[in-house]
């Protein structure tokens, strides 16, 4: 029981910053998956059902983490 | 107490918009670095707010949400939630755990009451025919 | 056309802001269902905006930047970003790529550029000492 406690605890107390980059990477995992599936960038209904989240958390966790720039490219190089 | 920082939204009545506002406080709050059980306590708080303005103060029908959150010196966020919805007529009787006015809509009549339990401070303004306005407070604490 | 949604939201010109900024757009335009590319299109393209608004307008002094946005019928967002900072003397110089007044803080120019190509339409309304607004669109393409 203590352990649980511990853990709970420790849990608890993540940083929001934390979980946000655990989600934005699923979601990005999860993207790929779909196109691999269906052959087209999906949608973030299709993201966020695949995370099972709202999505406006998907949209909140992506902007957490460097997303890819790909569009920047041809500005920038 | 000084300001760190303001922010003023406003948003229609419609409940899609309740998620939307969910997001909204939690980015915003995420500047004080909360954990992941604070910002649930505030993006629950505020849901529950935001949702009594769309069912109760506007019952349905079209209207307009403001939003208004501060970050004061000391890491304590402030929220008010305001509608000029049709107000509550008793709010100490509001207030009270499973009072509802909307038993059929299978309302728990619990929103006040999480409010109070998540925040540290809710204050609730209200006059029949202008609105409503819900002030509440909760501190973030740097471990 | 008729509106589907719409937010007002008034900000510090603090640059933080910058990414609440792109957040609550974000979450804004999820009603749309975008892919996460035409996300990251509109949230550079307010990063942009919103950016010009912090350095340019209010030259990092204190302020409040307004952000419109509306879900129009045709899955259209519009968004304007709005300051009562300086103002731009030659909105045609100003947009042109790599026209920049500050080159000592290594900004690139190429803010308006990114605005133009990352949206489907950018308007800039000007006038000195009054501040800027800049209105832009684009449009969300179900599959
Ligand atoms: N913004 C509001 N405008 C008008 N009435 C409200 C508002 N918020 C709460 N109320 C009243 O207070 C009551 C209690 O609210 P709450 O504790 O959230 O329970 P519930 O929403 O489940 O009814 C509601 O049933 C309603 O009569
Ligand atoms: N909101 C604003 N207020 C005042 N001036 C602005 C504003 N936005 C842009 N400008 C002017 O337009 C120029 C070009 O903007 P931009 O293309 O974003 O390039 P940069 O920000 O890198 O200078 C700026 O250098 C500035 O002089
Ligand atoms: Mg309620
Ligand atoms: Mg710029």
């Amino acid at each position: 029981i203590g352990e649980i406690r511990r853990y709970l605890r420790d849990n608890n107390s993540i940083r929001v910053s934390r979980s946000l980059r655990d989600i934005a990477y699923k979601a990005l995992q999860a993207r790929d998956r779909l196109i691999a599936k269906n052959g087209r960038e999906p949608n973030i209904s299709e993201i966020a059902k695949e995370l099972e989240l709202p999505r406006e958390e998907v949209v909140f966790a992506l902007d957490a983490i460097q997303e890819p720039v790909s569009l920047f490219e041809p500005i920038y190089h | 107490m000084g300001i760190k920082n303001e922010m003023k939204i406003e948003f229609m009545s419609k409940s899609q918009n309740e998620a939307f506002a969910r997001i909204v406080i939690a980015a915003f709050v995420s500047q004080l670095d909360p954990t992941i059980e604070e910002l649930a306590d505030i993006k629950t708080a505020v849901s529950e707010a935001v949702t009594n303005s769309i069912i109760h103060g506007y019952e349905g029908k079209n209207g307009y949400i403001k939003m208004i959150a501060r970050l004061l010196d000391d890491d304590t966020v402030e929220i008010e939630v305001i509608d000029e919805g049709k107000g509550i007529e008793d709010v100490a009787q509001a207030r009270k755990p499973l009072f509802t006015t909307k038993p059929e809509l299978e309302r728990s009549g619990m929103g006040f009451t999480i409010m109070e339990t998540f925040m540290d401070s809710l204050d609730v303004y209200s006059e029949l025919g202008k609105g409503t306005k819900v002030v509440m407070t909760k501190r973030i604490r740097r471990s």
